[in-house]
């Protein structure tokens, strides 16, 4: 009985779970630490999160994937493309986004040769 | 089915809890590139499989190659 | 301290989005402009990937947009990591013979393996983006094993720019013909599920995938400049 | 003889100059002469038309229209006249100086557009050469580079804050009227409410004051004038500074009226009565702080402010002689103004750019014409009668004294006092006392500099003697404001109210004079000495050990320097620094660091879902 409870829990909500656990832990790497590579990583961590929750919205219970590949396939139900598009179109862009991060991050170092975001004073606007 | 996924969630978590406290900056990268490569699964597990390719193929491999050479050009080992 | 505030302040906000959460259910249909696409999607664009139809073609303008925040990120980089280049080169050692070998001989396989999933984008799960990443990580595996290799900046930069162009003057020509919207996907439909079908979605995306890769590893190509 | 082309002449003239500066100097500087020259001898023979409109270009839906009357025409003349004498002047001023293409590209510039503002006939064309004035000047004040920079940059501010006051009141006018010309909105504007009309004369007069430098507003002058090229500073403290003096006219007297303009307010507290009482502060505590000042230029712009006063309390008290006295004013004080600038313009030019009081002296043997320059023209400046400064002072003293204001009239009064005190020290730490060393070798000024001195020194005398000349035109301008006629004569007014009549004074002058000369001629000759038998009885001391122009007023120094320190621009430097540690306060918010901002972030996504939470929206 426990069980199927929490089964049933956890096929409701094990996708929620594992996204925000990833946003959260992301977030929390971009608080606490110091390190701007280590901040870099939390905000990659994070934006997979978010990925990851957008696709489990458009998820559709025993749908298939949105591609017309064999005809059988017809008569099923389809889950949601726009979330998947829009997710695509943000992995694309995080990966950009985290290069060009980091270039600056390397750039930073040459500067200052250090790493630590407190001890880097002069990068205040 | 929903056990899988589930062991699959607790060990991506537990991976990017592993990328907070490691010190070694590489370790970090491999552990979020751990994370990618398990949430690409659960694209799959999504019916996404689009995403999952990207998320493997960017996320997982792209985008660790660049944080690798990152850290390669300035310090590995977080104070 | 200040972490303890943190997880004491992302506990609370966990705690409000669970109660929140509740009430998105899981696995039901929450939006239907996605229905309408997985209904209409193959008549309108004939193509049998979904996404791609919803990327490229009715969302084509975003994906324009998409394209072009990779460039300025790539050109931001660029300038971010522009030094004047030393003349002197350090002498580099080689890499041990099986590496060079297998790096040699696994190139080629990845570059088809690249290209075959941004031909096919229309067709299966994959695409542009996704094919434009493997070719990228083609060149990666050449950088780390096959050291002193490069591609040429100027032959990437042609590769690019060409993908950028074919992309806009694709959509361009769409406006002109059809005189309604960017991107008209002007060309025969085809027959569904062959390789020439879906009219302009499979042009556009080879051209995304060769501005993709090229700019990737133009990517990995400055951020390596000075490490090696 | 159109208006446009007028325009087209000056703004053309001063992009051709530039272009001719790239194939030849000579050529460039014989143009500039030549532009200038003809665009005086244009405005002359516009001389008498009246009322003559011309839509020259349609802006935003918006017609601009240019239209001449005497009072466009007597600025128009004074512009372009002292304008044509400071290009003459910066042609030998101005050579072997770098970015001399720029420096007459914007000295013609600044011309030109003061023309069409003086031209212009609708609020909207006033504004756009309003703003193209101000930032020509704003370059050319700039010109020379180091404290220069931070000058002009103090003058742009203020110019901008003043010319978006004027902007507010133009939208307002538009807003409510519908038109800018300004023919149309003197007959339109009087149905307005007094409160209406009070918030407009408010609303320009913070552009014009801080223009004209009227005393809280002023800040921007000192240093401005301290820092511009010297052949720019005459057009900066003779006209362009008095276009604020042509804004309070216009919007006084021609756009408001004179009959509501002069009833605004209640009591005490009427608007005039208040700009009044501003200018003759503005008399009193610059031409104080004047005699403080070491430096030639910063005690002209510093007198410059103090005479503004004049000019403004001439106007604000709203009589024809007070607002003759004012307008008649603002002329003298150009001519005498620009020539005297001329003259340090001169000794900068001889000795190298030296400005410096104390280190100059005994100039009377080797500049003799700038010296009678430099005396002419203090004399106007004090009003010492037969020049010019003692009529429009006369007739200023004489409105206030007729109108029963006391207070003002021993401000003015004060203002001449101190206005003397300063004046004496200036010739006297110049030309008087002993000359030091270096300078031994000094030389008269060249002829292109002499000229246009003589010709001010001549203007002096000339509207000192025959003052009826200028006063009929002014006269002109004040009956078209709706004030009574003056009974303007060639050598005065002769009316009830008040009789000048410079021949009896030209008289008395001249008899005394004479009886001076006799009596130096009859009296006991002085024996020359030299200078050294008497001061050192016979020992040899260097000559420079005995200059004597150090410390003049002393005691007065001593008396006056607490309470004259520059307070108004130390309240505004005050106000700065206040505004600045409120930046930097929020500074502390924005620090820079990642962290801090997901903090933020987060605390704001908690404050969203605690409000939620509690209240279950």
């Amino acid at each position: 009985m426990v069980f199927s409870q929490v089964i049933h829990f956890l096929q409701n909500h094990i996708y929620y779970i594992g996204a925000f656990g990833l946003i959260f832990i992301g977030l929390l790497i971009i608080l606490v630490k110091h390190n701007l590579i280590k901040v870099i990583i939390g905000l990659s961590i994070l934006e997979t999160g978010v990925n990851l929750f957008l696709i489990a919205v458009g998820y559709i219970s025993n749908g298939t994937a949105p591609i017309f590949s064999n005809p059988s396939v017809e008569t099923q139900r389809m889950v949601d493309p726009v979330p998947q598009a829009l997710v695509l179109t943000a992995i694309v862009i995080g990966v950009a986004v985290l290069a060009l991060a980091l270039s600056l991050a390397i750039r930073l170092y040459q500067h200052y040769g250090i790493l630590d975001l407190r001890q880097i004073r002069e990068q205040k606007w | 089915m929903i056990l899988v996924v589930s062991l699959l969630v607790l060990v991506m978590l537990l991976a990017a809890i592993a990328a907070f406290f490691f010190k070694d900056l590489m370790s970090a990268v491999i552990a979020a590139c751990m994370v990618s490569l398990i949430a690409s699964i659960l694209f799959y597990f999504l019916q996404a499989p689009d995403v999952a390719m990207a998320e493997a193929s960017i996320g997982a491999a792209l985008v660790t190659a660049v944080f690798i050479v990152a850290i390669r050009r300035t310090e590995r080992y977080e104070k | 301290m200040r972490s303890i505030i943190s997880i004491l302040l992302l506990a609370f906000i966990a705690w409000g989005i669970v109660t929140v959460i509740g009430e998105i259910p899981f696995g039901t249909e929450k939006s239907r402009v996605g229905g309408h696409y997985v209904d209409q999607g193959r008549e309108e664009t004939g193509a049998s990937n979904i996404v791609t139809s919803v990327v490229l073609n009715y969302r084509g303008f975003d994906t324009l947009g998409e394209v072009t925040v990779l460039f300025v990120a790539a050109i931001g980089l660029g300038a971010a990591l522009a030094t004047r280049r030393k003349k002197e080169k350090r002498e580099i050692e080689p890499a041990s013979l099986v590496l060079y070998t297998g790096c040699r001989f696994l190139f080629p396989l990845i570059l088809l393996f690249g290209g075959y999933i941004f031909i096919h984008g229309h067709l299966t799960p994959g695409g542009g983006f996704q094919g434009g990443a493997i070719v990228a990580s083609a060149f990666i595996l050449v950088y780390l094993g096959c050291r002193g290799r490069r591609i040429s900046e100027t032959v990437s930069k042609t590769i690019e720019s060409l993908g950028g162009l074919v992309f806009v003057v694709v959509g361009l020509v769409g406006l002109a013909v059809g005189g309604h919207y960017f991107l008209l996907n002007f060309l025969p439909k085809g027959e569904l599920n062959t390789l020439f079908s879906a009219g302009i979605i499979p042009i556009l995306y080879i051209a995304i995938g060769f501005k993709v890769g090229s700019e990737l590893a133009g990517v990995i190509d400055h951020l390596m400049e000075e490490s090696e | 003889m159109s208006l446009e082309l007028l325009l087209i002449i000056a703004f053309g003239g001063a992009i051709v100059t530039y272009l001719l500066g790239k194939i030849s100097c000579r050529i460039r500087e014989g143009f500039a002469v030549l532009i200038s020259l003809s665009l005086v001898v244009m405005i002359a023979c516009l001389y008498g038309e009246n009322g003559t409109e011309s839509i020259y270009f349609h802006f935003l839906g918006l017609p601009l229209i240019m239209r001449t009357n005497m009072l466009s025409w007597f600025f128009a003349m004074a512009v372009s006249a002292l304008g044509a004498l400071s290009v003459i002047f910066s042609l030998n001023y101005m050579k072997n100086r770098e970015r001399t293409d720029f420096y007459y590209l914007m000295l013609l510039m600044v011309n030109a557009s003061m023309l069409g503002i003086i031209f212009s006939g609708d609020l909207i064309s006033f504004f756009i050469f309003w703003e193209m004035m101000s930032w020509s000047t704003f370059l050319l004040i700039s010109y020379n580079r180091g404290p220069a920079v931070a000058a002009g940059l103090k003058y742009i501010i203020m110019s901008i804050i003043g010319s978006m006051a004027m902007l507010v009141g133009v939208l307002s006018l538009y807003a409510t009227y519908e038109t800018l010309n300004m023919a149309t909105l003197a007959e339109l504007i009087g149905s307005a409410s007094s409160g209406y009309l009070l918030f407009l004369l408010i609303i320009f007069s913070i552009a014009f004051a801080i223009k004209n430098a009227l005393m809280p507003l002023h800040t921007w002058l000192p240093a401005a004038y301290a820092e511009a090229p010297t052949p720019f500073n005459g057009v900066l403290s003779g006209m362009l500074t008095r276009m604020g003096m042509y804004g309070f006219l216009l919007i006084m007297y021609v756009i408001v009226g004179a009959t509501r303009a002069l009833n605004l307010g209640s009591g005490l507290f009427k608007f005039h009565y208040i700009l009044a009482w501003l200018g003759a502060i503005t008399i009193v505590i610059p031409t104080f702080i004047a005699i403080l000042q070491d430096d030639a230029k910063k005690l002209l712009a510093w007198s410059a402010v103090g005479q503004g006063g004049y000019m403004i309390v001439g106007i604000a008290v709203g009589t024809n002689l007070g607002l003759s006295g004012g307008i008649f004013h603002t002329l003298n004080h150009a001519i005498y103004i620009v020539l005297l600038f001329m003259c340090v313009g001169a000794i900068q030019y001889r000795t190298g750019g030296e400005r410096d009081l104390n280190s100059l002296g005994g100039f009377i043997k080797k500049m003799p014409f700038t010296f009678i320059g430099t005396l002419l023209g203090i004399s106007g400046l004090v009003g010492i009668p037969l020049t010019n400064g003692f009529v429009s002072k006369w007739l200023i003293y004489k409105t206030l004294i007729l109108e029963g204001y006391p207070f003002l009239a021993f401000a003015a009064l004060i203002g001449t006092w101190g206005c003397i005190l300063y004046c004496y020290k200036f010739i006297h730490h110049i030309f008087l006392g002993q000359l030091p060393g270096k300078y031994q070798n000094v030389q008269k000024a060249p002829f292109s500099m002499l000229l246009p001195m003589i010709i001010l020194s001549f203007a002096i005398l000339f509207f000192g003697i025959l003052p009826g000349i200028p006063l009929k035109i002014i006269d002109t301008i004040g009956t078209s404001f709706g004030f009574k006629s003056m009974n303007v004569t060639i050598w005065g007014i002769a009316s009830e109210t008040g009789t000048l009549n410079t021949i009896n004074i030209f008289a008395a002058v001249l008899i005394v004079s004479i009886i001076a000369w006799l009596m130096l001629k009859i009296g006991p000759k002085a024996v020359s000495v030299a200078q050294e038998d008497t001061y050192a009885a016979g020992a040899a001391i260097p000559k420079d050990k005995y200059h004597y122009t150090v410390d003049f007023y002393n005691p007065l120094y001593r008396m006056i320097t607490p309470y004259l320190k520059d307070f108004i621009d130390a309240f505004y430097m005050k106000f700065a620094h206040w505004i600045q540690s409120l930046c930097n306060g929020t500074r502390r918010v924005y620090t820079g660091y990642v962290g801090n901002y997901v903090m933020y972030i987060v605390l704001f996504l908690a404050l969203l879902i605690f409000i939620r939470l509690k209240w279950s929206l």
